[in-house]
């Protein structure tokens, strides 16, 4: 067991750091098997893990960082939560690893791009078995700096760049809140151990309920930063600057799911306060919703699947916030699937398209690219929730727990998430409808001329195709694993309150019918021959109206950061620096000096050159001391 | 009748007079330059060293002469000196052309002088002592004739002595009126114990005191310091402020060594100091003229020497007589490298000096080790003299001038600074390589190797003194 | 072990070698060879003298497994008094490293006055050395100022830009805090010698002294302020960023890997130990100081365009994290922060030279100069990258250790204080960020010639990165080694 | 006793004060100059000769003796200097004598 | 008797050193010196110091003024015109200076408070004569006599020096 942890997190991060040190010496081909195999190995040893599993194991790899009271080793854990994530990364990640293949096939930067891969895996992995917090830490850390790596990989471009410095500097201040709450949690109970911290809980001495929710809700602001949770999320719509099996493995396997499952870990510490438990239920509820109203209306391919990242994250802590860790980690793991699944085969359409990204600039690709197509659309039918794929079972619970909470205040969440629900169908039609439906003269191909009826579109690698395949099985027939997995992760459940099966088919049923409305409204609007279809074309040339603008723009939350934050940083930061560093410090210093120079210049004129002054001063010293002397007689 | 203990005693006086005699008269029958110089080197050497030897007793009634440990100390310490600044004036005066056989008797005068003032253990000895050795610095100031500013800066000297020993003369008189004799340890007694505090000596006090502020070049009778430094001979700079000052700081640890404590003198010794760690400091801040910078420093380092003075109860007069030592050191490396400087066509100005570390290595390396003695950065002898005048000052409870010291101290930094920057950190007009005797080299190096020696090494020269002094 | 005077040695060693390298002065490349092979030979027994850890020679204080006392001034109370324990054995093995790494940095680059360039950077190694290992405060003080003259030169000689009014004003200000020091040392060994009758400069002797409350208020005072400069923290921190600007590389290395160090060293060798009440009433004062170092250097680091500053003000919001450690002086915060001091010596040594070789390719600092380097150079940019993230505290990586420690030891004790830092973790990663982004990524803005490392290049960062791993993934040993001094200091159990 | 001592100070301290009234009036003569400084020893002389009269001891005079001696060769040489720079200033006027100053 | 004629001398003596000081005329400024020196003289005279008294005569009064006036001679300073007077702002902190000097001295010498017994056996007070001076001279102040005469002596070389002509 303890080799076979050792491996699944080992393996990536040695075909990494291999792939650094001698890549640039190795043939091409040489690097991508290394970075897909360790992936794969690791995926092999994640199931003989699953294999062995009887029962959390808590392994300890060796020493690390230990000062006096202060220790956290090298320790992993494996318990049902983490051991079905890491079956799902490693698969997801194998599989998007494959598809890189495909996808890089023409970029120079291969070798950085396979180790960064790898690295991001790594600490993903990591991040999952840790057993202390501070290895957590490291995991977490760890990809938050791929992510910036991979997000910027195409460097050249500045905004690239941004985008990824924009990543790692807002996932950082979520960071601070999770590093703030580990050595607040070192100062309550003492140790970096997760699972003593959850032993511990609230009950240990000198811990308040409301230490408990000063941590949780730090903890959250971990998570809001990780996985992009209102109001840390603007930098997920900007990560899409990077490939997309980077993408892909952000918003499926790695990176945003962190937050969510750093709740889930720490959920037997922080779920006994309702305040943090609201807190993050209210978080998810509307996030998810903001998610989809942003999708909405959003015109570029990836950002939309960003959008419902947001969205679908948003869900999972609203499952979170309902004390069922259960339903979270099934919704997890589905969109896991659906959402590498979307990314793959949005990166395949983009790649064919010459990296067009403008859903109303596609269109009639389910001819082009039929093995394109239909993976996508069961992606989309999943993200959208339409029985019975497994989005609709995930997302189900998620709602069900919600309305089995009770209350005005879960109630309001339910009602708010299933019109998201709406939301969310309404967008995933849309993008379908307009990257596959046929296409309509616009205005844009009209300016092309006699090309083609629609835009060109090369071959791809068949690798790209291929990988679309066993997701798309997975995403549509997921929801059985459901079951399963309520079974396996019983044990993390907190308080999600139990809802009679009767309710539960009503619930169903609402869904259903609320899955079923979005669909006719969005075959209304967007639909193939309606005519809402050609106005809504046309009228993306335009300027959107006000509306639209809002929500195209993220509600304007880029340019509220911006004018709150970042516009006063770097301008007191000059401030600072010339005005106040050179201005006041620096110049003060010099200053003194130079009135000292200037007391000196004056003193040096005593020395004028006349000898009656010599005389003088020497005769006026006389006086003082012989004057002084005889005061002091007298 | 004059007994062989007894001249044994005064001997060293005897070889420095008549060697000053025989190089009068070498220079009278016509021979060659450095005749006179040989004779002078030697009769100071061999001065020096006699003053070495153990004599057969401590003290010449007759004569008025000790033999303490501290007057041979500094007997020897000043022929040394002498004989240094004779073979640095060999070069540079050649350089200069100052010829005759004048400039090494009056050197030797000067030294004879000093000697007698350390040996005196009686007020006229001392004040006859103080008016030679000064009495030589007029003409050696002067000596250089070829600069009109030369004679200018010998008047300007003899009128501010003839001033200060007019006033020293007055102060002497007053005390002795006091006590009916010119003894110094009775003068000491009568006049400074606690117990006593008689406004005639303290009248008498004032006037000595001011007079030893001429000497010591204290603010604010310090205004000639500039003037000669700047026209006078480097070597000559040297033995004035490595001679002369030392003797004066030798003067007056002679005369406070008989009391505990300094009663009434305190605050105006305390002014003294404070004034010149002042003025000199900050006046040295901008000055462009490097001899008139160091001019300032050494008003600045004499008021960290009357500090040790005010600090007598913690052992201030050990400091005050090791930092003289020091003190002369560092001015005999910095002098006589500004010598070598000049001799290779350095001009006076601040600017003149730039790159010249890197074309006159040697000159340049003991001023630039002399400057930062002189700032007082270990390992040093200045550092460490510093470091006792402050510790005295604090044992005493000077805090306030020790921190006021140590704060001009800090600003001093600046000017030694600029010299130093000047001579490596700045590049120079001309590449040129040094041409320097080998004499010149060897006391430069000899001298940076005692600042650094006894920067290191003190102990034993501290235990003597703490000996002597107790 | 014992019957060698290894201290002394290690004292003496580079300054015997800068002595015969005078004499070596015409031969450049003998000089340069002899002093790259005195700093390696200093630096094996610098390591050697670990294998002596655990023992206690006689007459030591407790925590020094290396030991050694010779008479010197005694009259004074002075002597050659020299000890190594856990602390001081980490800085003085970072001492010898960096000073191989300054050589090879100046292998090429400096083309005048080489020689003259090694034997400062032997004088300095020497003369900090001695600074960590020093237990008489009269020691100490002769150290402490001597390390500025050869640093006063390394800046002036070999810098460039405004490097006078630099080194003057390095000097000038480094000085005035500790002449004030040498007056407060004086204070102390005149009060201790009043008490006890005995005279003495030695740390052992001085340690129980029992202050006035105000005085040894003054007497801390004026410690801290010298420590507080040489550290240095905000707000007197302004002779740092025109130092680090117009220094030569091999001078910035030495100045924030070494002589930085040395204010940090002195506040826990001395400051705290010699004055606990004082120390203590006095550390909100040093909290808030670090703390508003952090965070405001950190901050102004993002507005510069030089690359040089920005590093200069990145180091002076590092060692504001070692001040907080200090002054939370709790066992874990002490041990992150001397820990930090090592990690902080290989990062900012590493940064600095980084922006040496760029600056030798390109010849000039701008930030806005490059762009794009990634694809140019990149194993240059990779160990850019690595070391701009050490600096930013990734974890794995060195910074974070000490960093991490530090915080969660005065989490213990000054919760705000701490939290405030963590934002100042946010600014360091902003700052970086920038750096990295302009200088790595985006489009190449200027045409610069640019060659990708060379040997030697490659191996100074290649053992700098190594040093970065290793602290970063497994500082055990080095922890383990400050357990001792650091519980006898902080009064915990050892 | 003719006088009381303190008549014979008072008297020297009048010279005294006279002299240095001398000194600092005539800045412009230096032979002036020179004549106060005389005034001012010739007062301290009395001072020493007052002394050895009130407590019997020769000392005293032997000081006032050497005094005249020491006087006579500062002013030879004081003079000769002087008369030196006439030559090259053709002036007594000492504060002419301003080449050496701060700048 | 003795006590009259020292006052009348003292008086005179302070009229005559004030005429001299104030005179322009540098020949009558130093007749009026050597009057003052004169009485001076007898002063020293009063008080048992033969000797200091010829020799205030002989060499003061006689041979320094002497060397004065020569001076003032060669150098042509001889015309009351040309000599400025000097003005009252310059006086004024001379006056002031000295004057602060005089009170403080005369403060500080006037009260004389205790008078201290003189050291060693000879309390006796008599009057002091040649041979008391002789003897304490030359027994107990010879390396002063040997002082004394090498300043002379450097006097001379110093002077010579000066005196010599520049080369060409």
């Amino acid at each position: 067991m303890k080799t076979a942890l050792a491996l699944i997190i080992l393996l990536p991060l040695v075909g990494g750091i291999g792939n650094i040190l001698l890549g640039r010496l190795l043939p091409r081909r040489v690097v991508e098997v290394t970075a897909c195999s360790v992936i794969w190995l690791s995926f092999i040893a994640s199931l003989f893990a699953a294999g062995n599993y009887n029962g959390p194991a808590v392994v300890e790899m060796g020493p690390w960082l230990s000062s006096f009271t202060f220790s956290a080793p090298i320790s992993l854990s494996l318990d049902s939560l983490s051991l079905s994530l890491i079956l799902m990364i490693t698969f997801v990640c194998g599989l998007i690893h494959l598809y890189s293949i495909g996808y890089m096939a023409g970029d120079p930067g291969y070798v950085r791009f396979f180790a960064l891969l790898n690295l991001f895996t790594g600490a993903m992995l990591l991040l999952v078995l840790a057993e202390n917090m501070l290895l957590l830490y490291l995991g977490w850390e760890g990809v938050g700096f791929c992510s910036y790596a991979l997000i910027g990989f195409w460097y050249k471009e500045a905004e690239n760049a941004t985008a990824g410095r924009k990543a790692f500097i807002v996932t950082r201040i979520g960071d601070i809140g999770l590093a703030i709450a580990v050595v607040w949690m070192f100062k309550l109970f003492h140790t970096f151990s997760i699972t003593q911290l959850n032993q511990l809980g609230p009950s240990h001495p000198g811990v308040s309920m409301g230490l408990i929710t000063a941590l949780g809700l730090l903890l959250l602001l971990g998570a809001m930063g990780k996985s992009a949770q209102a109001p840390l999320m603007v930098w997920l719509p900007d990560a899409m600057a990077g490939p997309t099996p980077v993408s892909a493995q952000i918003h499926a396997a790695t990176m945003v799911t962190a937050g969510v499952y750093l709740l889930m870990r720490m959920f037997p510490l922080i779920g006994g306060s309702t305040v943090v438990v609201a807190a993050i239920a209210v978080t998810g509820t509307f996030t998810a919703f903001y998610g989809a109203t942003c999708a909405l209306a959003e015109r570029d391919l990836k950002r939309i699947l960003a959008y419902s990242t947001i969205s679908q994250i948003g869900y999972m802590m609203l499952a979170v916030g309902c004390g069922a860790v259960t339903a979270a980690t099934f919704h997890l793991i589905i969109h896991a699937f659906f959402k590498a699944l979307l990314f793959l085969s949005a990166g395949c359409v983009i790649n064919a398209l010459h990296h067009e990204q403008d859903i109303f600039r596609m269109g009639g690709l389910y001819r082009k690219l039929p093995w394109v197509f239909w993976p996508f659309l069961a992606g989309s039918l999943c993200l959208a929730g339409v029985p019975p794929t497994g989005g609709f079972f995930s997302k189900e619970s998620i709602l069900t727990a919600a309305w089995g909470k009770g209350g005005m205040f879960y109630g309001g969440l339910y009602l708010v998430g299933t019109f998201t629900v709406l939301l969310t169908v309404i967008y995933t039609l849309r993008m379908v409808f307009l990257v596959f439906g046929d296409r309509v003269p616009t205005l844009a191909s009209r300016l092309e001329g006699a090309k083609a009826s629609g835009p060109s579109v090369h071959a791809l690698p068949r690798i790209m195709e291929i990988i679309l395949i066993p997701l798309a099985l997975l995403a549509l027939v997921g929801g059985a694993a459901g079951g399963l997995l309520e079974y396996f992760l019983a044990s993390l459940n907190g308080s999600a309150g139990h809802v009679r099966l009767a309710t539960e088919e009503t619930l169903k049923g609402v869904a259903s019918l609320v899955v079923l409305a979005g669909m006719v409204i969005a075959w209304l609007y967007y639909g193939y021959g309606s005519q809402h279809r050609e106005v809504r074309i046309a009228g993306a040339e335009h300027p959107p109206t006000r509306l639209v603008a809002f929500l195209q723009a993220g509600w304007y939350f880029d340019r509220l950061y911006d004018w709150l934050f970042i516009r006063p940083f770097t301008w007191l930061a000059t401030i600072l620096w010339q005005r106040v560093d050179e201005g006041v410090i620096d110049d003060s210093l010099d200053w003194t000096a130079v009135q000292f120079g200037r007391t000196g210049q004056f003193l040096g004129r005593w020395g004028s050159g006349r000898i009656s002054v010599y005389m003088l001063s020497l005769v006026a010293g006389a006086t003082l001391m012989i004057g002084w002397f005889a005061w002091e007689v007298l | 009748m004059m007994s062989m203990a007894d001249i044994q005693i005064a001997l060293p006086l005897l070889i420095l007079a008549i060697g000053a005699l025989i190089t009068l008269i070498c220079g009278a029958i016509g021979r060659k330059q450095t005749t006179g110089y040989l004779i002078a080197v030697i009769a100071a050497v061999g001065a020096g060293l006699w003053s070495m030897q153990t004599p057969p007793a401590l003290l010449a009634p007759g004569l008025g002469l000790s033999a303490s440990g501290l007057t041979r100390l500094f007997s020897a310490y000043f022929c040394f000196m002498a004989a240094a600044v004779l073979l640095f004036s060999h070069s540079y005066n050649r350089y200069r052309d100052i010829a005759g056989e004048e400039y090494p008797a009056t050197i030797l005068f000067a030294t004879f002088g000093m000697v007698a003032l350390a040996s005196a253990t009686n007020l006229l000895l001392l004040f006859l002592g103080l008016e030679a050795m000064t009495f030589g610095f007029y003409i050696l100031a002067a000596i250089d004739r070829e600069q009109d500013v030369s004679s200018e800066a010998g008047l300007k000297y003899l009128l501010m002595g003839a001033l200060s020993a007019a006033f020293l003369a007055f102060g002497i008189g007053l005390l002795y009126c006091v006590r009916g004799s010119l003894g110094i340890s009775e003068i000491m007694q009568t006049t400074l114990a606690a117990t006593v505090r008689d406004p005639i000596a303290l009248a008498g006090w004032g006037c000595l005191l001011i007079g030893m502020a001429f000497k010591l070049s204290l603010v604010p009778a310090h205004l000639w310091t500039p003037d000669v430094y700047e026209a006078a001979p480097p070597p000559v700079v040297a033995f004035l402020s490595g001679g002369s000052k030392a003797a004066a700081v030798l003067l007056m640890v002679v005369l406070l060594v008989h009391v505990a404590e300094l009663g009434t003198l305190r605050v105006p010794l305390f002014g003294l100091a404070l004034l010149s760690m002042l003025v000199g400091n900050m006046a040295a801040l901008r000055q462009n003229r490097v001899r008139r910078m160091l001019a300032y420093s050494s008003i600045a380092q004499m008021g960290y020497g009357v500090v040790a003075l005010v600090s007598i109860q913690g052992h201030g007069l050990q400091a005050a007589a090791f930092y003289a030592i020091g003190y002369g050191i560092m001015s005999l490396a910095a002098f006589g490298a500004i010598g070598v400087l000049e001799a290779n066509g350095c001009g006076a100005e601040l600017d003149d000096y730039r790159g010249r570390g890197f074309t006159q290595p040697v000159a340049s390396g003991a001023l630039a080790i002399s400057l930062f003695a002189l700032a007082g950065i270990p390992p040093t002898v200045g550092f460490t003299g510093k470091f006792l005048i402050f510790a005295a000052a604090i044992r005493t409870g000077e805090n306030a001038l020790a921190i006021l010291g140590i704060l001009t101290a800090a600003v001093s930094i600046y000017y030694y600074l600029r010299l130093v920057a000047a001579l490596y950190l700045q590049r120079g007009a001309a590449e040129q390589t040094e041409s320097i005797s080998i004499n010149d080299t060897v006391l430069l190096a000899l001298s940076c190797v005692l600042i650094i020696l006894l920067g290191i090494f003190p102990a034993q020269l501290l235990d003597f003194l703490k000996i002597q002094l107790l | 072990m014992t019957s060698l005077p290894v201290l002394s040695l290690l004292i003496v060693l580079p300054l015997a070698g800068a002595l015969a390298l005078i004499a070596l002065r015409k031969q450049e490349n003998v000089a340069k060879y002899l002093a790259v092979g005195i700093a390696v030979v200093e630096l094996f027994i610098a390591c050697w003298t670990w294998s002596a850890a655990g023992q206690q020679p006689p007459g030591a204080l407790p925590g020094f497994f290396l030991f050694e006392d010779f008479s010197w001034i005694d009259s004074l109370g002075i002597r050659f008094t020299l000890g190594m324990d856990g602390i001081s054995l980490l800085l003085v093995i970072m001492t010898a490293l960096l000073t191989i790494i300054a050589m090879l940095v100046s292998w090429r680059t400096i083309r005048q006055r080489t020689v003259l360039h090694y034997i400062l950077l032997l004088v300095m190694e020497s003369s900090i050395i001695g600074v960590f290992l020093a237990l008489d405060l009269f020691l100490f003080y002769l150290f402490w100022e001597v390390m500025l003259i050869p640093m006063f030169f390394l800046i002036g000689i070999y810098g460039h830009g405004r490097n006078i009014y630099s080194a003057i004003k390095f000097f000038v200000v480094t000085l005035v805090g500790s002449l004030l020091m040498l007056l407060a040392i004086i204070g102390l060994y005149v009060i201790h010698g009043r008490q006890s009758g005995l005279y003495t400069f030695g740390l052992s002797g001085l340690l129980g002294t029992s202050l006035d409350p105000l005085v040894g208020l003054w007497l801390y005072g004026a410690f801290l302020l010298s420590f507080a400069i040489k550290f240095p923290l905000v707000p007197l921190h302004t002779w740092l960023p025109d130092a680090h600007t117009d220094a030569s590389t091999a001078g910035s290395i030495d100045l924030a890997g070494l002589l930085l160090k040395t204010g940090a060293y002195g506040l826990i060798r001395f400051g705290y130990p010699l004055f606990p009440e004082a120390a203590r009433t006095l550390t909100p004062l040093l909290t808030i100081m670090a703390v508003a170092g952090i965070l405001y250097s950190s901050w102004i680091a993002f507005a510069q365009k030089d690359m040089k500053r920005l590093v200069a003000y990145s180091s002076i919001g590092h060692m504001g994290f070692i001040a907080l450690g200090i002054a939370a002086w709790t066992p874990v915060a002490l041990s992150g922060s001397v820990l930090q001091m090592v990690s902080h010596g290989v990062t900012t040594s590493a940064l600095f030279a980084l922006v040496g070789m760029l600056a030798s390719r390109a010849n000039t600092r701008e930030i806005s100069a490059y762009g794009g380097l990634w694809g140019k150079v990149p194993i240059l940019a990779c160990f850019f990258m690595l070391f701009a993230m050490a600096s930013a505290g990734l974890p794995g990586l060195n910074n974070f250790v000490g960093e991490f420690l530090i915080l969660t030891g005065s989490y213990q004790v000054a919760q705000s204080a701490t939290i405030l830092a963590f934002l100042g973790l946010i600014l360091s990663l902003v700052y970086t960020v920038r750096l990295v982004q302009e200088v790595l990524f985006q489009k190449e803005r200027q045409p610069l010639p640019m060659l990708d490392v060379t040997g030697r290049e490659a191996l100074i960062l290649a053992v700098l990165a190594i040093g970065v791993f290793y602290i970063g993934l497994h500082p055990g040993p080095l922890l383990d080694v400050l357990h001792l001094p650091v519980a006898l200091l902080t009064g915990g159990t050892p | 006793m003719i006088v009381p001592l303190s008549h014979l100070l008072v008297f020297a301290s009048v010279l005294f004060a006279l002299g240095v009234i001398c000194v600092l009036i005539w800045r412009t003569n230096v032979i002036m100059v020179l004549i106060g400084i005389e005034i001012m020893l010739n007062a301290a002389m009395l001072v020493f000769v007052a002394g050895s009269y009130q407590w019997g001891r020769a000392d005293g005079q032997v000081f006032a003796l050497m005094i005249i001696a020491m006087t006579s060769a500062e002013v030879s040489l004081a003079l000769a200097m002087v008369v030196y720079l006439h030559r090259r200033k053709n002036t007594v006027n000492v504060d002419e004598f301003r080449q050496l100053r701060d700048r | 008797m003795e006590q009259t004629l020292f006052y009348i001398l003292a008086i005179v003596t302070v009229i005559a050193t004030i005429l001299a000081i104030t005179e322009k005329h540098p020949v009558h400024a130093i007749i009026y010196l050597v009057t003052s020196f004169f009485a001076l003289a007898v002063v020293f005279y009063l008080l048992a110091a033969p000797l200091i008294a010829v020799f205030e005569v002989i060499i003061y009064a006689g041979a320094v003024m002497v060397l004065f006036m020569f001076v003032i001679m060669m150098l042509d300073q001889g015309n009351p015109e040309e000599a400025r007077c000097p003005l009252l702002v310059h006086c004024l902190p001379a006056l002031v200076l000295a004057g602060i000097i005089l009170a403080a001295l005369l403060l500080l010498l006037s009260g004389r408070s205790t008078p201290v017994a003189p050291i060693g056996g000879g309390s006796e007070k008599r009057l002091l004569d040649v041979a008391d001076f002789a003897i304490t001279l030359f027994k107990k102040y010879g390396v002063a006599i040997e002082i004394i005469s090498m300043q002379l002596l450097f006097a001379i070389v110093g002077v010579l020096y000066l005196g010599r002509r520049r080369k060409p």
